[in-house]
């Protein structure tokens, strides 16, 4: 038991409390906040590391690659409660990732967020935020999971709602936290049904945890009243959470919106790591996922799986279709993610966590670095994030375009890339998948749509001439960011940004030119070093399993995306903000179609929250009618009472006037009495009750 | 230790056992407990006796006067003097008094102080009642005193008597606090409520040096946090806010006269002993020697050394320190003391969790100099120590 | 007549003194103090009960008292403060005359 | 029925008597810390020493002083209070009588109520801390919860309204 195991927990506590220390900090603590903030995150990048190396060590010396390390936490009744943490490859690879990428885009943010007066909050958050995503990496019992999760969550909220003077990111955090919580009940439920079913909620406990052989068979053994066996219920519970958090295809909506927040948070949570816990969870519960009843083998796949694979397959090419229609940078970017994450559940589903994973540390690095290099063009100029209205920054701001450029050829696929050995990981294992042809096809045209609008963004940003003009700059003073920028450097004329900006970008684009070749056909040493399988180079592979005419279409489908994005934007430059787009000239219908989104979000709003409006008005009503007029008559009794006084007195002798008004008062009275508002009046009922009650029970009991 | 130091060490104890064969069987647990009260009411009366010329001869030198040198040598005999005068006093009460209270007031105080003696170990095998929860009815007695106070201040119906009450009952509240939170260590460090215990777990030494709690990091701490409190809790300059002669004429003891003024006299000085007593039982080892070779002689002696040396240093803060102001008094126990006795408990739970030695020094002494440092800026940052101004005199 | 009846018996009597109390009485105050001695009823069952009861060296009926003179110190701090703010608000601590529900 | 618990019943019956029907506020809040400490004697009598010192510090040191500064702060002790109990004394007497009949009543022919005669069971605070510790963990956070909350309640509504413009006022 290696020291770097019993002390996991660093790795999380350090975000932690840097966070905790920032969030005591006075307004004007920046440099104490943001050095705090990404100290503690490099030093947690450090000691990744070394966990890193702890288990290739364990791994060259052939041992266990797998680690943890259970406390119990505190005894409620009987039993004890045991959180705990686990070290295996694929939290090394994940921690590795996360604190890495998170300590890039600390850096960046501390150029991007200069200008913003609440740069200590922005740096506690993101810490914090950090820390979390760091505990789910980390932990072995699906509770502790399931709290850092939660703390995910509300972190993404914080963020979101960072400026939350502007109403739509308010709505916007409303919503993602909303739609995840969603995601989140039927995970909890799973949990839930998880414990009462194995009495645990560790992952590993030396064959006693809930994801170990011993487990696994007594949950098949179980079926549930529909004849479904227990553990794909479970499964298919706990991947609902997977759903919300990785906005998976029901449950996407909250995402494009979450492009409120700040660019680094798009970054750092829509991209690179909050949204991939839903992958990670679902790899790391992959045991569960995967179990089946019937033969062991390649040919069977659970129920879960197939789930994950059709979810994944149509996130994948719903993401892709609406990115080809949307005008604002980040929200372009935005669908893309979706349709990654749904690559990422497709791979998980088709070809097991390596293949999945492996999409899911490239798309990390590329497209962090996309998001980045977005934040720097909107740094730049000044708050516009319309792209039809920005256009020549290819000049102006060479470093970014550079960067950028390799960032979108790797999320296109283009070959040597890394986006092209991990995606193609994936198309391969849909093409051989036993159970339908169609997730293969869907990736297919998702690539290529991929490839398509990256490229017509690219043309829209970096080509032609700029389209900014004065009075956009002066419309985007809408945006706080645009204030702080304008503020800093006078007009909103284009600039490079800063190396504090530049520096991870390029860091960044390396690792998005490189990561792919750990894990190509010839020598896949990411999918070994998962799955723990030895390890050897050959370049035969690429001739076996078919592998090379799928990698052939792939580049193919690529090269035809790019081809039909130059025809359609490059061929001739756009000359103007408010000319229609190319494609929407072909279909505008189909064009606004995908614009809105499939109009899910109206959908939603014609369904779901409709149905919730009505509900509050049927209560609304209840109140209003049933319980208020239950009032209402009291009083109009006693009403009564005062107008048939009223008629007595003016049509007979005020004798009868007299005893009215003694009747109104009465009752009047006897209604007040129940409510005289006399402390002890309640206590003389409560010991009435008390009296009533112990007779009634000694009755009984002579009985 | 040879025989017959032994036999010096426990000679009260054989005495008592001694005496104790000469009654009935019937008799033995009433008269043995009997056996064990008397002394201790007989002897910190004495000691209250030589508190008092003790003071005020003190309080004279640090003065540049003489004390009371008149009755006996060097007016040793003043006490005598004193109680003769305060007896033969006509006992004034008021008449809107409330007759019942203003007389149990006094009563009700001087019991309380006298049962807080009974679970103080005043030598080896010296104890009234080895109480399970020893430290728990020290407290739980002291809290009757606020009573009696409230009672005093009360019934009296006098403004300045009300005033002083309310003042007192304030600050012994406020400074109950730390007095509980700074026992609280030595409760973790000994495991126990039980005094004799908390004394045995110090007994032992290392070379000639005695593992009193007081050479601890957190025992330093806690010990001066304890005597602040206790002087705050007797009343004592310069907390003595309640009883301040040149505000509040007497504070909660104006209207008594003669004997009851007398008892509270004593009950006060009872208090005060008391609360060093449990200050030496906490942290300076009860009863054990200072010394490894200096075990022979006997441990009441060790425990009364003690305690006279308590006393002399609450003389001498007395005669050095002024008067706090009733906010001063205020912040200065719920801003620092309260703080930091909260973060030396947390220092004492580090150390019991740390491995011996020198990282252990290191780490708690640290915390906690750096936790005191922090919280007196805290409390020197706003202004409560300002020069007066004194806007409409010139 | 055994021990036990005898301490239920006077738990009974406080109980019923406290309920007195807080009826009859009408300053707060004495009828929040009453509500204390109820509580201290209770108490006096739960200890009598585990004094005599079958499992003594679980030390349920003590760990219950604790817990509920805790929550009778919240409860009495909190109630008191209650009263001293309705007294700031309309001057007086008489139950007779606190009958008003809007302020 | 030993002397001891007859000694000790009469105490606080007496003193809590006198704390219920006393006309004085004060006097009522002096007898009620007599009818407690005798309380806290019964559970020491029983073998609870550490509840019956609790009791002690707790109710005389604390909740006695508390009331009886609400009683200043009130302005409820002065003899200015005419009849002390209120509109309906009658009913409540009447209703507390009953109480105590049917309470004694089920003591009495209460047959669960036969004692299971042990030896005295001790409770050390060692074992109440280890209980505490373990077996009534959850029950002690909410406790720690419940007080955190009840203070800074206290707190709040123990505020005046116009302390803060005082403060600018005088300082």
């Amino acid at each position: 038991m290696n020291w770097i195991v019993e002390n996991l927990w660093l790795i999380p506590a350090l975000p932690l409390f840097a966070a905790g220390i920032s969030a005591l900090t006075k307004q004007k603590g920046r440099k104490l906040a943001a050095s705090l903030a990404i100290g503690s995150m490099g030093i947690s990048f450090l000691l990744a590391l070394c966990a890193f190396a702890h288990v290739l060590a364990l791994r060259s010396s052939g041992q266990a690659t797998q680690q943890f390390f259970n406390f119990p936490w505190f005894q409620f009744g009987n039993d004890w409660l045991s959180l705990g943490w686990v070290l295996n490859p694929l939290t090394a690879v994940m921690l590795v990732m996360v604190t890495f990428v998170g300590l890039l885009i600390f850096i960046f943010s501390v150029g991007y967020m200069e200008h913003d007066e609440n740069f200590t909050r922005f740096f506690c958050f993101l810490a914090l935020f950090a820390s979390a995503m760091l505990g789910v990496i980390i932990s072995n019992s699906l509770l502790l999971l399931f709290m850092c999760w939660e703390i995910v969550g509300l972190t993404s909220y914080l963020l979101i709602g960072f400026w939350y003077f502007k109403p739509s990111a308010a709505a916007a955090a409303k919503k993602a936290f909303i739609t995840t919580r969603i995601g989140d009940l039927p995970f909890f439920l799973g949990i839930v049904w998880l414990y009462s079913q194995t009495g645990t909620l560790l992952f590993y406990n030396n064959g006693a945890g809930a994801l170990e052989p011993a487990a696994i068979t007594h949950l098949l053994s179980q079926t549930t009243a529909t004849g479904m066996c227990v553990a794909t219920g479970i499964a298919l519970l706990i991947f609902c959470g997977a759903i919300g958090k990785s906005g998976q295809f029901p449950l996407h909506v909250w995402l494009p919106d979450a492009m409120e927040g700040p660019t680094p948070v798009s970054a750092l949570i829509h991209a690179a790591t909050m949204v991939a816990a839903g992958v990670f969870l679902v790899a790391r519960v992959y045991p569960l996922m995967s179990a089946h009843n019937g033969v062991a083998g390649v040919l069977t796949t659970s129920t879960a799986l197939q789930a994950v694979t059709w979810i994944g397959a149509i996130t994948a090419l719903f993401g892709s279709l609406v990115a080809v229609a949307q005008f604002d940078i980040k929200r372009i970017l935005a669908y893309s993610t979706v349709s990654q994450l749904g690559y990422m559940m497709m791979g998980l589903g088709v070809g097991g966590v390596a293949v999945g994973m492996f999409h899911l540390i490239t798309h990390a690095f590329f497209k962090a670095l996309l998001f980045l290099g977005a934040g720097s063009i909107i740094h730049g100029c000044s708050g516009e994030q319309d792209i039809r209205k920005m256009g020549g920054i290819r000049k102006l701001m060479p470093i970014t375009f550079a960067t950028y450029a390799i960032a979108m050829l790797a999320l296109c696929g283009f070959p040597l890339f890394s986006g092209f050995w991990s995606k193609d990981e994936i198309l391969h294992a849909a093409h051989h998948w036993n159970i339908s042809q169609l997730p293969y096809y869907m990736g297919a045209f998702a690539a290529l749509l991929t490839a398509f609008y990256m490229t017509r963004q690219v043309f829209y940003v970096f080509a032609g001439r700029s389209r900014l003009t004065q009075e956009t700059t002066d419309a985007s003073h809408t945006d706080p960011h645009a204030h702080a920028a304008d503020h800093h450097h006078g007009s909103g004329a284009i600039h490079e940004s800063p190396a504090v900006m530049t520096v991870p970008l390029a860091l960044l684009s390396v690792f998005a030119l490189l990561l792919g070749f750990f894990g190509t056909p010839a020598w896949p040493w990411f999918q070994s070093f998962l799955d723990d399988s030895p390890l050897a180079v050959n370049f035969g592979a690429f001739g076996e399993g078919g592998i090379l005419p799928v990698m052939l279409i792939s580049s193919l489908i690529v090269f035809l995306g790019l081809g039909l994005g130059w025809y359609f934007y490059g061929r001739r430059p756009i000359v103007s903000a408010e000319a229609p787009d190319a494609v929407g000239k072909l279909s505008p219908s189909i064009f606004t179609v995908l614009g809105h989104a499939f109009y899910f979000d109206a959908l939603y709003a014609a369904t779901f929250i409709r149905l919730n409006t009505l509900l509050s008005k049927i209560s609304d009503w209840l109140d209003r009618w049933v319980w208020n007029g239950a009032v209402k008559t009291i009083t109009s009794l006693v009403f009564g009472f005062a107008h048939l006084d009223n008629f007595l007195d003016t049509h007979v002798v005020n004798s009868g006037f007299d005893e009215g008004c003694e009747g109104v008062s009465l009752s009047g009275q006897v209604l007040s009495r129940l409510q005289a508002g006399r402390v002890q009046g309640y206590l003389k009922i409560v010991a009435g009750a008390l009296i009533v009650f112990t007779i009634l029970l000694l009755w009984k009991a002579r009985a | 230790m040879t025989g017959h130091l032994v036999t010096l060490d426990q000679i009260f104890v054989v005495i008592k056992h001694w005496l104790l064969g000469f009654v009935p069987g019937a008799l033995q647990p009433i008269s043995s407990a009997i056996l064990s009260v008397v002394p201790v009411v007989i002897a910190f009366p004495l000691l209250f006796a030589i508190t008092t010329v003790l003071e005020r001869k003190g309080l004279g030198r640090m003065q540049n006067r003489y004390g009371p040198n008149r009755a006996g040598w060097f007016g040793i005999l003043q006490p005598m003097a004193d109680g003769i005068k305060s007896l033969t006093k006509e006992d004034i009460v008021p008449k809107t008094a409330d007759q019942l209270v203003h007389f149990l007031a006094p009563v009700v105080m001087v019991i309380a102080s006298f049962l807080v003696y009974a679970v103080v170990p005043i030598g080896r095998n010296m104890v009234i009642a080895d109480l399970n929860a020893g430290v728990l009815f020290f407290f739980a007695i002291g809290s009757m005193v606020e009573l009696s106070v409230f009672m005093a201040g009360w019934s009296s119906h006098s403004k300045y008597s009300l005033l002083g009450a309310m003042r007192a009952i304030a600050q012994m509240i406020s400074y109950e606090m730390p007095l509980v939170l700074a026992s609280v260590v030595v409760i973790m460090a000994a495991g126990s409520l039980s005094t004799v215990t908390i004394v045995n777990m110090q007994a032992g030494y290392t070379g000639i040096w005695p593992h009193w709690y007081l050479f601890t990091p957190w025992g330093i701490i806690g010990f001066v946090i304890f005597m602040i409190a206790a002087t705050a809790e007797s009343n004592r300059c310069p907390f003595d806010m309640p009883e301040g002669e040149s505000e509040i004429i007497a504070g909660y003891f104006i209207e008594y006269s003669g004997f009851k003024f007398a008892l509270f006299f004593l009950a006060e000085y009872l208090g005060m002993f008391a609360t060093s007593a449990m200050a030496i039982t906490f942290f300076l080892g009860g009863w054990s020697a200072p010394f490894s070779f200096l075990t022979w002689i006997p441990s009441y002696f060790w425990f009364f050394a003690k305690l006279l040396t308590i006393i002399c240093a609450f003389i001498w803060v007395r005669g050095t320190l002024p008067r706090l102001r009733m906010d001063q008094l205020m912040n200065f126990a719920w801003k620092f003391m309260l703080p930091l006795s909260l973060i030396n408990i947390v220092g004492a739970g580090i150390w019991h969790f740390m491995p011996a030695g020198f990282t252990r020094w290191g780490v708690v002494s640290l915390l906690l100099a750096l936790s005191c440092v922090l919280l007196s800026r805290g409390l020197r940052r706003n202004k409560w120590f300002h020069v007066r101004t004194y806007r409409f005199a010139s | 007549m055994s021990q036990l009846s005898g301490y239920l018996l006077l738990s009974a009597f406080l109980f019923s003194i406290g309920l007195a109390g807080a009826l009859t009485r009408r300053n707060a105050i004495l009828v929040l103090i009453g509500i204390e001695l109820m509580l201290n009823a209770a108490n006096l069952n739960f200890i009598a009960f585990w004094r005599y009861g079958p499992h003594p060296e679980a030390l349920t009926g003590v760990m219950f008292a604790i817990f509920s003179i805790s929550v009778a110190a919240a409860e009495a701090a909190v109630g008191l403060s209650i009263i001293l703010a309705v007294y700031r608000h309309s001057r007086t601590t008489d139950l007779d005359k606190l009958n008003s529900m809007k302020g | 029925m030993t002397i001891s618990f007859l000694l000790l019943a009469a105490i606080t019956i007496i003193g809590t008597a006198a704390a219920m029907t006393l006309k004085n506020l004060v006097h009522c809040v002096l007898a009620l810390s007599l009818g407690l400490v005798g309380l806290a004697a019964l559970y020491m009598q029983l073998g609870a020493q550490f509840v019956g010192f609790t009791q002690i510090l707790v109710y005389v040191g604390a909740v006695a002083i508390l009331a009886a500064f609400a009683i200043m702060m009130t302005r409820s002790a002065d003899p200015a209070v005419s009849h002390v109990v209120s509109s309906f004394r009658a009913s409540g007497a009447l209703i507390a009588i009953l109480v105590f009949a049917v309470l004694a009543w089920a003591t009495i022919s209460g047959t669960s109520a036969q004692p299971i005669l042990t030896a005295a069971p001790e409770s050390s605070v060692g074992q109440v801390g280890a209980a505490l510790m373990h077996r009534f963990v959850l029950p002690l956070e909410v406790i720690g919860l419940l007080l955190t909350a009840a203070l800074i309640g206290a707190g709040i509504l123990a505020m005046d309204e116009h302390r803060g413009n005082q403060n600018r006022g005088t300082r």
